[in-house]
């Protein structure tokens, strides 16, 4: 039997128990050391800009907050402020806190969420439990105000869905005391681990340089002495009134990823006890009729770093070029330089520490609505109470007329 | 980098630039053929280290729009190189992925949605259709039935 | 009842597949092993394995990329195994139906390599916790 | 009860009793990993369950795998560790033993590892290729630290138990070495060593089910896999007690006599009726647990149900290290350790001083 000889290639994925998505990592090695490294995504690439088509500034907040279902407050807010960009709207004070809330809430959950997994793939699963248990009061926090634990969608063009009653006030305060309480014992537990010391730091370490030439963002830039935070760099929704830190590490290993995580979950908790204490009366949105043509960049941070929304517009109802960014898209491929070098137990947790979500990277969330007929505000109007008559027809409804009421 | 500082570096460009563009306080754009993007992204990452943020491929019908995204941290200012290619037939425009390695992928993404062709790209390869997608169709173009 | 079948509902291994999905199912699923749900106690566990498992939990739309995978998947989990499509893509691909990228609905491409497969189906954007259990639940005391 | 009665009894219940013991210290170690992180955990007959259902699934066999070496891989372990925990059983019941009888025991604990090794390398997949290097790897780690603590013990045996008997397990048993400087170092590798082989974290490495899918047991399925999981939950049982025997003085089990069989009943009563209600409260079920180990502490295995303790602790708060940490660990610090260990006893030896 003739035998050659090739390169032990090792493949993780695309069904693999690090990532709960699919990808496909090829690592080539050498016992067990990654001597090269290659991705092939296209798993979780949905293509959702043909049949957004006949989808309207109005229904896309709900279709990006299914981007990616940990980031489904910030997608929609990015989204909702390149449009509001375009229109030019001033939206109402108690919106803009509301909206910063649920996107530090969501922070806070995510953050738990991946110290669990984190120590879900080093094997702790004493950290793993720990930490997604105390994730979920934050969940039905979530749910009590938007009426899901997960995608949201509570951002809408001028304001807020769901607002924030104030008697549910002094309870989110309660809840957030028992969670940083409990986020404290666990930040101490996992800083001071000595076992978690020696398999994590000095693991997977991306430098500043390579930070700045992959255009990393996020907690993956902050723990490489990249201090950005578009909360702070380019303050939306209330960021600008509230008084936080912006955490960064300089070392770039996987421990230095976990620190800025773990540090910046305070921060939330921090934030949103003064938003609440600051909370404005008033109402939670502006009606928005139309959207005048132009373009417009909305940028948030997400969880993961900074989530970028492009959108143009013809003046119609619905954008002629939605681009989305991902905070992931550009986090990922920092992997070759992180990974190249390492133990294979070290490239899963690298390639772990970034958060990846490659629901978000495969999303080309485009939305394109060339052919659409433009109509404006009024002749929407019209068109619904048509349909709506149709309807009563055809289910046989009884008519009335606003005289009779 | 400070707004006044910024206006005036990016005054430095003018040469190479159609026009520039304010839609906002912090919203800048800078109109440039396909020919010139290379020379301008790369004045904007080295020089005046703003960070990339990513490339948006547009079919603007008469043309393709390349948009490259930039931001400067210090004031939050958004800074979009838009470069025309004016060939439909055979679009083609340089890579910026040997200076900013994080465009490796989006441009990758490009070539396989809109069908552009990324000179000196180290590795053009499929990034994000399936295996089987038929060459030369391409679903973002304007063209392509449904 | 054979014993076999009744050991079967007191042990179910399910393995995870996300086909495209958007994240919140897989997270949902996860969070199905956390201390607020804990399925061990009914002895249900995640194999890292397809090999190990007897029901395949399967999330997201059905890429055509991922759509291959999946036949694959299902072939080399021993039979009996239970299919179970949790979420509103899996379902029926959802928000996402006709997208050029989309090979789903997972049913069908399930159907397509045995058409005898048990699939049971968990709509929800994301389906709660409690609902994905109460669908494994009603699929083992329908055996 | 005449001696030939007690042998037939002792041959019949032997299998059967070691791997329901097996199963059910499989549930403890569930069980309290569970409470420890909050759940609830799984119910008594989980593992039962578990084997008895992958008893009745398909069998399937890689195309690339060595046919008979994967076929056989898992019944050799389940064999060897069978064999160790009957000669274990044997020496504690009726302190039968032979010269040398620890030495064949060293070689019987092996044998799990190296099927493991036989198995998942005549798979024929990359992730159980990947596995298999590291399971290699762990027990050549493992086992240097795991003689050399023995040889401690032999060393503190043969001051106190005549000439030779220091080879022979059932004299080892009678003293406890664990009580002196040495011993108990060389008890904490032994015990850590004993983590590694029951593929524990933190040296779960080559099962390592994030980074390798299941590692070594990926390709393995329904019955094969239930001979596994058998054979885990009878190495289980014996390992602990072999542990035992040899630094914590054995175990001196006695059935309970006529007058305690009042008191028996009503504890397995309290279990069974704490098992039933355990559904209702999380009270119940701890209740249950608790009385569960002391009837095990009653019938003489509290040193048994200590090392478990032991190795469920361990396991429930740390991390799994890398291959090549732990290799370090092994051979470094706990090889100097022990050899540090081998020092003192000898000095012990020499000059009589028992403590050392």
């Amino acid at each position: 039997m003739k035998k050659t000889l090739h390169k032990p290639i090792l493949a993780v994925g695309p069904f693999h128990p690090l990532q709960e998505e699919m990808e496909f990592f090829q690592l080539t090695v050498d016992g067990e050391t990654v001597t090269d490294i290659d991705v092939r995504i296209s798993y979780n690439h949905r293509g959702i800009e043909k049949l957004s088509e006949t989808l309207q500034f109005d229904q896309i907040p709900f279709l990006v907050s299914r981007i990616c279902g940990i980031c489904s407050a910030s997608h929609p807010l990015a989204y909702i402020q390149a449009v509001e960009e375009i229109a030019g709207v001033a939206v109402p004070e108690r919106a803009r806190y509301v909206r910063t809330i649920i996107n530090e809430l969501e922070r806070i959950h995510s953050h738990l969420l991946w110290v669990g997994l984190g120590g879900h793939f080093i094997g702790y699963d004493t950290v793993f439990m720990w930490a997604w248990k105390y994730r979920e009061p934050v969940l039905d926090l979530l749910e009590e105000i938007t009426g899901n634990r997960n995608n949201y969608g509570n951002v809408r063009v001028g304001g807020c869905r769901e607002d924030i009653p104030d008697e549910m006030v002094p309870k989110i305060l309660k809840e957030l005391d028992k969670v940083e309480k409990k986020t404290d014992m666990l930040t101490k537990a996992v800083l001071d681990d000595p076992v978690l010391h020696a398999r994590l730091k000095g693991v997977g370490i991306l430098s500043k340089n390579d930070a700045v030439s992959f255009a990393v963002t996020g907690p993956t830039a902050r723990g490489s002495g990249v201090a950005i935070d578009v909360r702070r760099d380019d303050p939306y929704a209330a960021y600008g009134d509230l008084d936080w830190n912006v955490i960064s590490q300089t070392e770039g290993d996987v421990f230095a990823k976990a620190v800025v995580r773990l540090l910046e979950t305070f921060e939330s908790i921090k934030m949103v006890r003064e938003a609440l204490k600051e909370l404005p009366k008033g109402p939670i949105a502006v009606e928005v009729r139309e959207i005048p043509p132009g373009e417009g960049c909305g940028h948030a941070e997400a969880p993961r770093g900074e989530t970028f929304h492009y959108i143009r517009s013809d003046g119609g109802n619905r954008p002629t070029r939605h681009k989305v960014r991902a905070p992931s898209y550009v986090n990922v491929p920092s992997f070759k330089a992180s990974c190249i070098g390492q133990h294979v137990a070290d490239v899963t947790l690298t390639l772990a520490a970034v958060d990846p979500c490659y629901s978000c990277t495969e999303r080309l969330a485009v939305v394109d609505g060339h052919s659409a007929v433009i109509h404006d505000y009024e002749a929407l109007l019209q068109m619904s109470r048509e349909k709506t008559a149709r309807i009563k027809k055809e289910i046989g409804a009884p008519e009335f007329k606003l005289e009779d009421i | 980098m400070e707004q006044e500082e910024l206006k005036n570096r990016l005054s430095e460009l003018k040469d190479e630039l159609i026009d520039i563009e304010q839609t906002a306080d912090n919203r800048i754009f800078l109109l440039c053929e396909a020919s010139n993007a290379y020379g301008v992204a790369r004045f904007l990452f080295e020089e005046l280290s703003l960070r990339f943020v990513i490339v948006t491929g547009i079919d603007a019908d008469d043309c393709f729009e390349m948009l490259y995204h930039f931001s400067n941290d210090q004031t939050g200012c958004m800074v979009t190189v838009k470069a025309f290619i004016r060939d439909r037939e055979t679009p083609s425009i340089e890579s910026v992925t040997p200076f900013v390695r994080g465009a490796e992928w989006i441009e990758r993404e490009i070539h396989d949605v809109l069908g552009i062709n990324f000179e000196n790209h180290p590795d053009l390869r499929r990034l994000i259709l399936f295996d089987d997608w038929p060459e030369g169709v391409y679903p973002l173009r304007k063209d392509v039935k449904k | 009842m054979s014993v076999k079948i009744w050991a079967l509902k007191k042990s179910v291994w399910v393995f995870h597949v996300n086909t495209g999905a958007c994240n919140n199912c897989d997270i949902e699923i996860v969070n199905m092993l956390t201390p607020k749900y804990d399925v061990e106690r009914f002895g249900i566990k995640l194999v890292g394995s397809p090999r190990h498992a007897d029901a395949l939990l399967v999330t997201g739309v059905g890429t055509e990329q991922a759509a291959i995978r999946l036949r694959e998947v299902y072939r080399q989990t021993p039979k009996p195994c239970a299919v179970f499509l949790v979420g509103a893509c899996a379902c029926g691909t959802g928000i996402f139906k006709g997208g050029y990228h989309v090979a789903g609905p997972v049913d069908e491409i399930i159907r397509e390599v045995d058409p005898d497969a048990i699939i049971a189906y968990v709509p929800g954007c994301p389906p709660k916790p409690e609902a994905m259990i109460s669908g494994v639940v009603k699929v083992l005391s329908a055996i | 009860m005449s001696e030939q009665l007690m042998n037939i009894l002792f041959w019949v219940l032997v299998v059967p009793g070691t791997v329901v013991l097996g199963l059910v210290a499989s549930w403890i170690v569930r069980k309290v990993s569970a409470l420890v992180q909050w759940r609830v955990g799984p119910p008594l007959l989980q593992p039962a369950y578990d084997v008895m259902k992958l008893m009745g699934k398909e069998i399937l066999v890689p195309q690339e795998a060595q046919r008979i070496v994967f076929l056989a891989a898992p019944l050799v372990g389940l064999v060897g560790v069978l064999l160790l925990s009957i000669m274990l059983w044997r020496i504690t019941l009726s302190q039968t033993a032979f010269m040398g009888d620890i030495i064949v025991a060293i070689y019987l604990m092996v044998l799990p590892s190296l099927a493991l090794i036989l198995g998942s390398s005549g798979s024929g997949s990359p992730h159980a290729a990947v596995g298999t290097g590291r399971e290699m790897k762990l027990v050549m780690a493992y086992e240097l630290p795991l003689i050399l603590a023995f040889v401690v013990v032999i060393i503190k045996a043969a001051g106190s138990v005549g000439p030779g008997g220091q080879l022979s397990l059932a004299a080892i048993a009678q003293q406890t070495p664990a009580l002196s400087l040495s011993g108990m170092l060389a008890f904490l590798a032994a015990l850590l060593c004993v983590q590694a082989k029951l593929g524990f974290v933190p040296f779960d490495i080559a099962e390592a089910e994030t980074e390798l899918g299941s590692g070594v047991l990926m390709e393995y399925s329904g019955a094969l896999l239930a001979v596994w999981k058998l054979m885990q939950a009878v190495m289980l049982v014996a390992l602990p007690l072999f542990l035992g025997m040899v630094f914590l003085g054995g175990f001196h089990a006695t059935l309970p006599a006529p007058g305690h069989v009042p008191f028996f009943a009503a504890a397995l009563l309290v279990l069974a009726g704490a098992r039933l209600l355990a559904n209702r409260s999380k009270l119940m079920d701890v209740l249950s647990l608790l009385v569960f180990i002391g009837l095990c502490i009653w019938v003489g295995l509290g040193k048994y149900v200590l090392i478990v303790v032991l190795l469920i602790l361990i396991k429930n708060t740390n991390p799994r290290v890398r291959i090549d940490q732990a290799m370090r660990f092994f051979w470094v610090y706990c090889g100097g350790a022990l050899a540090a260990a081998v020092v003192l006893a000898s000095i012990g030896y020499w000059w009589d001083i028992r403590w050392l």
